[in-house]
């Protein structure tokens, strides 16, 4: 990881979706998600719409399609959840194939696989087309607080520090003779996180005070140029008011 | 049923209690931002990134508690103790925004019920019982490592029983409501265990190198040697730290 | 001459209750260039992080003064600590504490950019630091992918870039091969600026300051000009320095420019 | 005389395809003592890890085989690693890489614990190597808080308790006041054992290394008589290396132990 420059979501190239600013990439997915939430659930038609749309996003941001599948797997837990509904849901029941189904639970259970797939793939489609830093930098021009941003640098700049500790601790053992294989990891483990925590610590510390000896005062330089133009805004809009008017024909029909 | 991972997805809970508790969480977070801006000086920055770092880096574990059953460490107890409530909650939140934004881990309509549960029900759950225990129990390493480890198993379960709250609430499908609290208390007992040890080891090592900077320990050392710092100017801050 | 840089009775102690300053004084004044010399753990490192109050008081626990271009370092004073802080430039010890950005060229275009720069005078900077230390070429690298000399060279960049007016570098030559040494020898001899260098290499020492100070466990133990210091055999072994091997102080006296 | 290192043909790229390593070519005798010089970014610190297998060819891209003391460097072999990582022994050039125990004796005793020491031996063996760098007094304080200089000491120490056959050491005199420079360079000497320097420190290495190794742009450039190499200025300067100031050869020459 490139000192908090990327992160492992990022697909590092060029499109038309990564060259967008953060900021309205970031709203864009945040209407996208809130009108797919709000769609009433037996609106099939309408999630299939919602696909496409993504689906042509997917397009315009040269992002693989088995790279989005593979990344999706996270919401795999959900998935479990919905399968359990039907099961355990209330009210009426159907039979098939000699299961005994609750019709309320296999709408909920379509319900959360539908709207959390596609939330997860709208997120998926904004963290492959930003990096960590354009995004913080974005929620900078959102008027996101200060102090979440500030936290969020740090944060990033932390995992690095933490990730590069760790590898280098991890080196440091193996040199001196260190099998891992001896049972007491454990041990070691539980030294280990403390020892890590203090140490990457005092090294943040360190480089905070070293950022501050160069007139750091809260808030990364900004990159030159002035955010999303009128017309960033107009494209990235596209994509929730596809999404809104399918939604509105859906439900009218 | 399966325990959910605590970060909810979109779908899960309908849009108007998602949008009412949305509301709540910035309702918080803005207090949380208000006092917590005091706290925020040039010791305290560097270490709340820290802390949200070693919470993200602990919620990406993912524990098997039960076979079908998984859920992953909330850290809130862990950021209570070493950077105090207010920045604490802030730093949950951070992790949960960044984790929604840049990993598609919580869905982004969910938010607000995951910052509920976990930034603001679990964080101010650990800090009540810290500062509770922390009155009788020894402000030692040891004494400060046990209070970590309660307070972490009490919040964990805490925070979890919010999710049945809010899924009471705006559940978009019908379920047992005592089931689903039962098995969601089960499974975060387990989870509070282990987010328990590790934040009790960590909280025990920074407490015998660097005892200055437990938050939690301040107030103690205060009385016992002035120190010759002198406070914080609160409104000076606001802008830089 | 005007004083650039006053430490007066500074005593200090780390948060684990280690006492290491135990009443500094120093002076410095404006242009000279001033090597900071001792043995391991003397508490150079200490005493520098002092001068744009990063170590203070308040971080663990001391007393004195320090007072910079007239200023005086007081960590409660934030608009007086940020123009300290615009007037020192520090490089520690260790680059890896320096260097937090994702590219090199960032890196040193951090400082400026804190000071206002943008455009073509923020790049013209960087490119002037970065050609100064020969790092040129590897401006859009990872700084943690670099060599640890080449670390150095960048951290040593990312102060220049900031032109300030009191340089203080801790160990700046270690890790550096000797072409580069050199190179920044000269480069520290043609800036118009207060120079306190803390080094253990005592020809580099020589070669560039003409005045030393020793400081060992935790005090001031010698003040003077350089080549009286390193002349003096017995003063040098009580401090753990000593001349190294093959180095001739006739052969270097005779080559030392005449400032 | 029996190879302690035989490299052959080592090619190296990092992950992020920057190739470093082209090709070298180096033997080091049982009991030798060599340093190995060259320009920062040159590529010893890459070469130096692949010699207890931290980097390989796996670890980027790379070819060529490393063998030490009879043994082929193979990542996949965990017990012939395991032999190899006991009888050579890497100080790093970054002592923060090297340290990572809660105090300095549980790091100094980490090595020989793993070797299977125990009680009153393992007591022993990090007592000494603790005196032998004068950090006796430090034994209780955490790592990460002593003083660069410090921590190198500490850093040689953890890999003298492991009592290795050959010694990798990466810029060990960096950061050294110059007492321990030279307690260093005794404690070097009396050891029987190989060692390879990389440094910086040409009189250093004059002083300790009877042969030297000049590696640059990652190829082996010169090899032979530390004091024919430093004698040839043409040499030197094409690869950036420069006596410093105040070295005068003939002086040193003079005091050269006739090893
Ligand atoms: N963070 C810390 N906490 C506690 N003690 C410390 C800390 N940093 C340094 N010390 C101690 O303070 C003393 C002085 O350290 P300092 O780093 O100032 O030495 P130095 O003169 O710079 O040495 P060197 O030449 O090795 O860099 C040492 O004894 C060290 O152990
Ligand atoms: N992790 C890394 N990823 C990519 N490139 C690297 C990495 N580490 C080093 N390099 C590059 O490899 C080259 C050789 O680096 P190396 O650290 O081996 O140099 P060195 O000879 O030890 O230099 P120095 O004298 O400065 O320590 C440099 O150009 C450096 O930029
Ligand atoms: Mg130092
Ligand atoms: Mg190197």
């Amino acid at each position: 990881m490139g000192a908090g420059h990327a992160h492992p979501l990022h697909l590092d190239h060029d499109s038309r979706v990564h060259r967008l600013p953060a900021e309205v990439k970031i709203v864009a997915t945040l209407l996208f998600t809130i009108v797919v939430v709000i769609t009433p659930r037996e609106k099939f038609v309408a999630f299939a719409g919602y696909l496409l749309l993504l689906v042509g996003v997917l397009v315009v941001a040269k992002v693989p399609p088995g790279w989005l599948a593979k990344r999706a797997t996270i919401e795999l837990p959900f998935v479990l959840l919905a399968i359990a509904l039907p099961f355990a849901g209330h009210g009426e029941r159907v039979h098939w194939l000699g299961m005994s189904l609750s019709v309320d639970g296999l709408h909920g259970a379509w319900n959360i696989f539908a709207k959390g797939t596609l939330g997860v793939l709208a997120s998926l489609l904004l963290a492959a087309t930003t990096t960590a830093r354009d995004l913080l930098l974005g929620l900078d021009r959102l008027r996101c607080p200060q102090v979440f941003t500030q936290i969020a640098t740090f944060m990033l700049r932390y995992l690095d520090i933490l990730a590069d500790d760790a590898r280098r601790m991890r080196v440091a053992r193996l040199s001196r003779g260190y099998d891992p294989r001896f049972l007491w990891q454990v041990k070691a483990f539980a030294v280990g996180v403390g020892a890590l925590f203090i140490r990457s610590y005092e090294r943040g510390e360190r480089v905070y005070l070293a950022m501050v000896a160069r007139g750091y005062s809260g808030r990364l330089p900004r990159p030159e140029g002035t955010g999303a133009t009128t017309a960033d805004w107009v494209r990235s809009a596209t994509l929730p008011i596809a999404a809104g008017v399918i939604a509105l024909v859906a439900v009218l029909a | 049923m399966n325990g959910v991972a605590m970060h909810i997805a979109n779908g899960i809970v309908n849009a108007q209690v998602s949008a009412i508790f949305a509301a709540i969480a910035a309702a918080a977070l803005a207090i949380c931002v208000w006092r917590g801006r005091a706290d925020l000086d040039d010791r305290l920055a560097p270490m709340a990134g820290l802390v949200a770092a070693f919470i993200f880096a602990v919620q990406m574990l993912n524990f098997q508690v039960l076979p079908g059953v998984s859920g992953h460490l909330l850290g809130g107890t862990l950021a209570v103790v070493l950077v105090g409530p207010w920045v604490g909650a802030l730093c949950v939140s951070t992790v949960l925004i960044i984790q929604c934004l840049l990993f598609a881990d919580g869905g982004l309509t969910a938010l607000g019920l995951n910052i509920t549960n976990m930034a603001v029900v679990g964080t101010a759950a650990g800090y009540l019982l810290v500062a509770g225990l922390l009155r009788v129990l020894p402000k030692t390493p040891r004494g400060v490592a046990i209070t970590a480890f309660v307070a972490s198993v009490v919040s964990v379960v805490v925070a979890s029983q919010a999710f049945v709250l809010e899924y009471a609430l705006g559940g978009t499908t019908e379920l047992n409501l005592t089931t689903i609290a039962g098995t969601m208390a089960a499974a975060h007992v387990l989870i509070g265990i282990g987010e328990g040890l590790i934040a009790a080891v960590t909280v025990a090592t920074v407490a015998r190198v660097r005892p200055d900077l437990v938050y939690a320990l301040r107030r103690f050392r205060k009385t016992a040697s002035p120190s010759p710092k002198p406070a914080v100017p609160a409104p000076a801050v606001g802008g830089a730290a | 001459m005007t004083a650039s840089l006053t430490i007066e009775d500074l005593h200090f102690a780390y948060p684990d209750g280690r006492e290491v300053l135990h009443g500094v004084d120093l002076t410095v004044g404006e242009g000279e260039r001033v090597a900071l010399l001792g043995p391991n753990g003397a508490g150079k490192t200490t005493l520098v992080l002092h001068i744009n109050g990063i170590l203070h008081a308040g971080s663990g626990s001391g007393a004195g003064t320090v007072d910079v271009a007239g200023l005086t370092v007081n960590p409660a004073d934030r608009a007086g600590i940020a123009e300290i802080r615009r007037r020192v430039g520090i490089v520690f010890q260790d680059p890896d504490d320096q260097l937090f950005m994702p590219t090199v060229a960032e890196d040193v275009g951090f400082g400026p950019a804190n000071l206002g720069l943008k455009g073509e005078e923020l790049k013209q900077r960087v490119d002037e630091a970065l050609a100064a230390v020969g790092m040129t070429e590897h401006r859009d690298q990872v700084p943690h992918h670099l060599s640890f000399g080449q670390r150095r060279r960048v951290a040593v960049a990312t102060v220049l870039a900031m032109r300030p007016e009191i340089l203080v570098l801790d160990e700046p030559s270690s890790n550096l091969d000797p072409a580069s040494r050199r190179e920044l020898a000269d480069i520290l001899r043609a800036l118009p600026v207060t120079v306190l260098m803390v080094t253990h290499d005592l020809p580099y020492a020589l070669e560039l300051c003409p005045r030393s100070v020793i400081l060992d466990g935790g005090r001031i133990a010698a003040d003077g000009k350089t080549a009286d210091l390193l002349g003096d055999a017995h003063l040098m072994r009580g401090h753990r320095l000593e001349l190294p091997f093959g180095f001739d102080p006739a052969f270097a006296a005779a080559r030392l420019p005449s400032t």
